[in-house]
């Protein structure tokens, strides 16, 4: 509820059918209030069926203020197709507004429109879609911009963003589609705001907000971020399998990377992917693949390979729900376990997570920059969440230009005597790639002496041993400790989170800080290995210490429990939908008002939940 | 065609002193010694491989060997140039991503029997189909030679082995003919007493623009008694009949699966080379 | 030190190189002290090139009480080869017995005999190996049965069990081969009965020690073990592809099973092989695979859907030096990770570990039960020691037939509506298999509902998910919890281990608590998932709590932290030989007297070494 | 030869109600409706398969679907039988598990171009020389259906796909002859407008003694607008040549690759079966 402020954004789902262009509008209307001004988040839910038969919602919230998750609940619900929207409503906040046709469709089961379901405290308009449609275009295909017309002007939001929005969206069309378009939004607009008695509390004034930025606005996924992020970090050389939620990539790059004269190929396999990219990261250039869990699976022998060997390749892993094929259009964060710990023998590598759009392009770039100056293998860890959402990002070209910071150590010349794989303080060997003269040297999965020829010798074994771990010693000493955010001194509740997650975390404890309580986080982005200070300087000063993930029952939170040395309360839900805010503060505001106060049964209530196997966390059994 | 006399050579200790020291072939060695068995028939293969790199002037700076694991896969250490000794089965997609990385790179991926058409057989076919510019050698001993003396998907039907006391039940793949099938742009068949002819196609293969695959069959002296012997390889091999066209497809299928097992080149198609 | 004390038994290297027969002479040596009752464990090392040139030693352990370990040191050296054996001087004990060849080999450099390193305090003999082996055989090859005689006839073993084991060794050779070789041992018998002056303190006076068994003893490998185990519990379809050290399972399974009326398959990968044996199980036979560390990741991707799909199977893991290719030959425990975490998504499955070569034969056989009875792939981790070393194992006929304690929950009728996931109290469905009139259903690796069709629903993958973790509590309540074993009451010292250290790890205990030291153990065989209780209760005993394993800083460790809630001592190191009971009791001791006495500085400080990658544990940097 | 009228049929929507409410063949349908496209091929394809299980009264059972993943791979979901939905690539090896487990069971492998012949490339060869009597069904569309239409190892050159925009660079496999390289005891090629064709083709894979492998071209209506359309795969498609002797496996190697599509039988061959 918040109805008596004044609108600072809204939550806008559109609802439909394969066909009716419910994703086209939420692309317009996430173009349209990014050019005004407006932060922007959209995480759109497609049919899990190729046919497309089924339900998909475009959901945009945008926002004057960064906004870090899709928001919980809705406030319009614009629905294109009555059968679908009807448990939408559900959603629907208090004093939010249904846009819908006032001619429901007539071969309606039961003449069940969505007009019936508008309840006292809503408010509900009927607009002619297809009727104004028709008028605009000859066709009914343009109702999905009658009713962003319909939006816009009844929330008065300017409409030339829109129009401007939509010529660039449907650049590629004829003249003809273009304008026809445009003119089906203006009879929406009109409509609206010329024969609809407003009742709702959505006045946006039609004023643009002034938000300060750094460089140009853009729309993107996280995997056009990502992908972005590869080419800013001086790709050349991507090997991919199509897989989701990871294929956008793939594509991206097939388009883009040749342009920028480096080479995508599309292999047989996952296992060959991660081939061809060890191998050109062993050759000297930056080298990646992606995909989801599934295909980490079959990459884990060749990552091993890259730990012994010291080969630089990124890895970029877009989680969905698991195990086994799963749930591949759904989203979680379970691949952790297998990201840091998926290899036979000790083999350490290191594992970033960004928590937003933005952050997809820096840390992949930050990835290529970790993988040379460390020699190894970097896995990236985004999901189905973060792959699919768009945000409004700017600067990257700024960020981009501020990387740089870890120094690669190359071998440049030599005579004789080589030692590839020296033995060094920070674990880290001077390099030679193929093309030196004079500095031929094998590189294998065998263990090796420092020349890098097979040795079966013991403590060889351990000094090699103890370099490769050196090396991730001295990622962790070098990568930036994350920073508490939140209340200074003692808390009520520490809240640690990672990846996706973090952006809900972060409004969660918002939320319980206006209740007055003092809640602090430490959001780690690289994962692994766990930079241990922060988290027990936060456990130190937190009653309860709470690790909010996405799996079942919390796999990050192990590690957590283990460092600190503490039980955890685990806020752990798997299921479809990315776990929102309100849910989080609500397991939190709960574990805090536990009966007993003591910090080690709350936590091992949670635990013990968890272990019974009732969902993890506490009230997310479901 | 039978051998003439003189041709066959166990290995390379059968050459004249000088004319291994005053070849240059010695510059393709690394300080290591090679660690195969007295006997190999990779000793063989490995005098036609560096002969042919000498012949070709291959710097060794812009030379690189890729194998997978097996006594062939330890190619790399005995090298001098760029080695890396992967994971079993995976030499080619490797070689092919240092290859796409850095093309100016001369790269040959060598695999055993097992390597290359057990665990590794999935990429074969697309390394073709692609054609990328890389020569693949496989050494085909028809046996599991470093775990020991299990079947490879080559020891005939019926061999005993480690793994098959009662005999090998399945079918052996005719390698050649897996090359042709998967549309290899250059395939050709030699074995390891014959370094001479070993060092000829490994030159063609070299030169080839493409993919090029080469099948060289070679004895494991100490886990197969039985099949691949010196005597039985060297009576089984014939010279390619002169009048088969190399372009055609159907003809070189044909003579691959022909029980008589001819050595030469099967196929030189000039094809698109990928990325080029 | 044990000059004072009779002997109970010996530990003997037999030195040489290929073509020595030393490896065979410690066949004969192990079958001759098993036929007199001593209890025996071998584990020899070869070289690592298949060509074998290089030195291999066939080390042999007799004892009259039951053996845990290899032994540290050496009371007996024969050497077959000078070169190989002058630097195995540097493990003989005091007092030790040194056998060479009183005519040393010409071509030495420097005229370097072994005999040269017989320092004070040890006793050398020469004896004519070469020659009485001509005599015997009018060749020099059994100069390694030479030797066994000589060895025989100095310390007083009775001679007609060797010739027995002679006779037994050599059952397919000519009898003129077979009976020169008894001549061999003959002729150094007397050699040494006659010729020499005994000095050492090793009488075993020609009686044979009585101990109690169980049925028939036999000498076998872990690996042998294994794969009788699996025989025992009515395996029917094995797939393998041969690895190292797990090659030779499939090697006797090969050639057992089709005699017991199974199949045996050599696939062309580890994918295909457990694909096949994931195929076997869901058809409803027992099935199995066998790989290491390298085959084991490729392995992950198709463990995963047998756990989605709640597919029993087994998969023997026995582990070797990594990462990658690492070391094939060389143990280490560091597979642990990979087993137990390795799988995208949330996908829980047990991990047993065998301590010994007849609990490699018991726990492989459980693991088709508990399979079995929970559907699901269950993991045994073996390793290069377990595979390779022999033992002197009885009745395991009698164990096999002490099991079956687990009920398989089969659906054997049903009438439509047949709900294959159907929902259960310990998460574990009436199962029923192809075949099955009425019951047909479809299994999938996509999350699914009861009846197994997909389901992308987020509270049925709550529900699912829960019901694939109750199945492991379940089996966690139900698998008998390790008990503590030695002192009761307030300990200086406990000790967790797992796998083949245990035996290590037993045997250091009991050193220190010949010290005066209260310590107590818990070895778990279920290591995955962890039965917290035993754990938390050992550690609420002990001042300090250490865990002991051969991998780099501790993997186990790290579940066993996050358990007790606090820093353990790290006993890790890797290295190319098994830990000795030696080693670890100095390093526990260490940690015992650290100064300033506080259990978690202690800790902290083996953490803190670890950490900074100066090899696990304390004293084991090397 | 051209396809007589009224024997092509795009999906068994244009069967006659009564002709499949009496044929029995539902008796072979699960609850589940598949969830394909409408108009895609694989209607077509599955009619054959259910006429064929109908006609040879294959027990349900004693019926055993394993798939990969995919479009095609969702075949057990819509089969009243047992199904098993493997991981992508590996129903062969799946299936061959089963058979060999069970060998009283009927057990068919069904899988896309991409699953069968890109991630799950490597099996097909070692599955076809040991024989396993198991009956492979390939469903080649020549594209990724499930993944939404990327290039797949039998897309044509230069097609331009969603992960080839330039087009596609690499040539692509042919199914049969791969098959027949391998050494499958039965291949045979059919497509999915011919339901009565197929049915013909499953019967006789189904009755083979040994591996069976079909291949099966389809139209993917939604991702592929050029390459296999209706209209192209129908007019492309020609009926084996009377003459050819199925025992011929040169002559079968050298129909598969001539530019003409024969459909048909290719090779029919007994052999040592696995196990048996
Ligand atoms: C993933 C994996 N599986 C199995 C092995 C064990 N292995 C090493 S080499 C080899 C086969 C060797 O045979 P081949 O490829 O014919 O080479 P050769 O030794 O005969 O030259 C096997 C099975 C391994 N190293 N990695
Ligand atoms: C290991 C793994 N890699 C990738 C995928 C994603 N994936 C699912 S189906 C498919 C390809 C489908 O193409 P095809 O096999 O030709 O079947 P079709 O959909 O065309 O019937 C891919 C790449 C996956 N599920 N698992
Ligand atoms: S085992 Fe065989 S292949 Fe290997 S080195 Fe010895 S002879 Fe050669
Ligand atoms: S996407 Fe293509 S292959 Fe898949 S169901 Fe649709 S038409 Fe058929
Ligand atoms: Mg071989
Ligand atoms: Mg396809």
């Amino acid at each position: 509820m918040r109805s008596d402020a004044a609108p600072t954004g809204m939550v806008v789902r559109i609802c439909g059918a394969a066909g009716d262009g419910n994703i086209a509008a939420g692309q317009v209307l996430n173009r349209a209030v990014t050019r005004m001004g407006f932060r922007v988040m959209n995480f759109d839910s497609y049919p899990a069926e190729i046919r497309g038969f089924g339900k998909s919602v475009a959901h945009t919230r945008f926002e004057v203020e960064r906004v870090w998750t899709p928001g919980d609940g809705c406030d319009c619900l614009v629905a294109l197709d009555d059968a679908h929207s009807i448990s939408e409503t559900a959603r629907l906040r208090d004093g939010a507004i249904v846009i819908y046709d006032d001619r429901p469709p007539d071969w309606h089961e039961e003449d069940r429109s969505v007009a019936g379901f508008v309840v006292p405290g809503m408010h509900g308009y009927g607009v002619p879609l297809r009727d104004l449609s028709t008028l605009a275009t000859k066709g009914t295909k343009a109702r999905n911009l009658v009713a962003m017309g319909a939006l816009a002007g009844l929330v008065r939001l300017p409409a030339d963003p829109f129009r401007e929005a939509i010529r660039g969206q449907f650049g590629s069309k004829s003249e003809e589609i273009r304008e026809g378009n445009v003119r089906a939004f203006d009879l929406g607009w009109r409509h609206a705001t010329e024969r609809l008695k407003k009742r709702d509390r959505f006045d946006f004034g039609l004023a643009a907000p002034v938000v300060e930025r750094v460089g140009k606005a853009e729309i993107l996924s996280g995997n056009e971020a990502a992908a972005r992020g590869c080419l800013d970090a001086g790709l050349l050389m991507y090997a991919g399998y199509p897989i989701t939620p990871a294929t956008k990539i793939l594509e991206v790059l097939a388009k883009k990377l040749p342009k920028a004269g480096g080479v995508v190929v599309q292999t047989e396999d996952e296992i060959s992917a991660i081939a061809h990219a060890v191998g050109a990261g062993w050759a000297g250039t930056r080298a990646a693949t992606a995909t989801s869990g599934p295909g980490l699976s079959l990459m884990v022998e060749m990552l091993n390979l890259a730990v012994m060997a010291e080969v630089p390749v990124v890895v970029i892993d877009s989680q969905r729900g698991g195990p086994s094929t799963g749930l591949p259009t759904r989203t979680e964060q379970s691949d952790f376990r297998l990201a840091a710990h998926g290899a036979s023998g000790d083999s350490p590598r290191p594992v970033l997570a960004p928590a937003d759009v933005a952050e997809c392009h820096a840390l992949t770039f930050k990835a290529f920059e970790v993988a040379d100056a460390f020699q190894t293998p970097v896995l990236v860890l985004l999901d189905f969440f973060l792959s699919n959402r768009i945000e409004d990002v700017s600067g990257l070209a700024e960020a981009a230009a501020r990387f740089g910071t870890y120094a690669e150590k190359r071998a440049t010349a030599g005579e004789g005597g080589y030692r590839r794989y020296a033995l060094t303080d920070d674990g880290v060997s001077p390099r030679a790639v193929p093309g030196t003269e004079g500095l031929f040297h094998p590189a294998t999965g065998l263990e090796h002496d420092e020349r890098g020829f097979p040795s079966y010798d013991g403590p060889n074994h351990v000094r090699m041993s103890d370099k490769r771990h050196r090396k991730m010693a001295a990622l962790a000493a070098r990568w930036p400790e994350p920073e508490a955010v939140g209340a200074e001194g003692p808390l009520d509740l520490g809240v640690v989170s990672w990846g996706s997650t973090i952006g809900a975390a972060t409004e969660a404890m918002r939320a319980l800080a206006a209740r007055g309580l003092a809640v602090a986080g430490v959001f780690p982005r690289l994962i692994w290995p766990v930079q241990e200070r922060p988290l027990r300087a936060l456990s130190e000063r937190s009653r309860v210490l709470a690790v909010v993930e996405m799996n079942h029952g919390g796999q990050y939170a192990d590690e957590v429990e283990r460092v600190v040395g503490r039980r955890v309360l685990r806020v752990a839900r798997i299921g479809a939908d990315p776990i929102g805010a309100a849910e989080i503060a609500e397991a939190l505001v709960g574990a805090r008002k536990e009966p007993g106060d003591s910090t080690a049964e709350t936590a091992e209530t949670a635990e013990t939940a968890e272990r019974n196997g009732t969902g993890g966390g506490q009230e997310h059994g479901t | 065609m039978g051998l003439e006399e003189g041709q066959v050579l166990d290995s390379e200790v059968g050459l004249e002193v000088d004319e291994v020291v005053g070849s240059g072939i010695l510059d393709y060695r690394s300080e290591a010694l090679p660690t195969w068995c007295p006997g190999c028939g990779y000793y063989g293969i490995t005098m036609g491989i560096t002969r042919a790199l000498n012949a070709l002037a291959i710097e060794n700076r812009n030379l690189v060997v890729v194998t997978g694991i097996g006594c062939a896969g330890r190619y790399p250490f005995f090298v001098r140039g760029y080695g890396f000794h992967c994971v079993h089965g995976r030499a080619l997609p490797v070689a092919c991503g240092i290859k796409m990385a850095r093309p100016e790179l001369t790269v040959v991926a060598i695999g055993g029997d097992g390597d290359g058409l057990a665990i590794g057989g999935g990429h074969l076919p697309h390394v073709a189909r692609r054609n990328v510019d890389v020569t693949y050698v496989l050494f085909d001993n028809a046996i599991y030679g470093l775990t020991k003396g299990q079947a490879s998907p080559t020891t005939p039907e019926g061999q005993v082995t480690a793994t098959t006391p009662y005999g090998t039940p399945d079918a052996p793949l005719n390698p050649t003919l897996l090359a042709l099938a998967h549309g290899a742009s250059f395939v050709a068949r030699g074995w390891a007493g014959d370094f001479r002819g070993g060092e000829d196609l490994m030159r063609r293969a070299l030169a080839h623009k493409g993919f090029s695959f080469l099948h060289f069959v070679s004895p494991c002296v100490t886990f197969d008694k039985v099949n691949l012997t010196w005597d039985r390889v060297r009576a089984d091999w014939h010279a390619m009949p002169e009048h088969h066209d190399p372009h055609d497809l159907a003809g070189a299928m044909a003579l691959a699966i022909d029980p008589v097992r001819y050595h030469g080149v099967f196929r030189e198609e000039p094809r698109p080379v990928w990325g080029a």
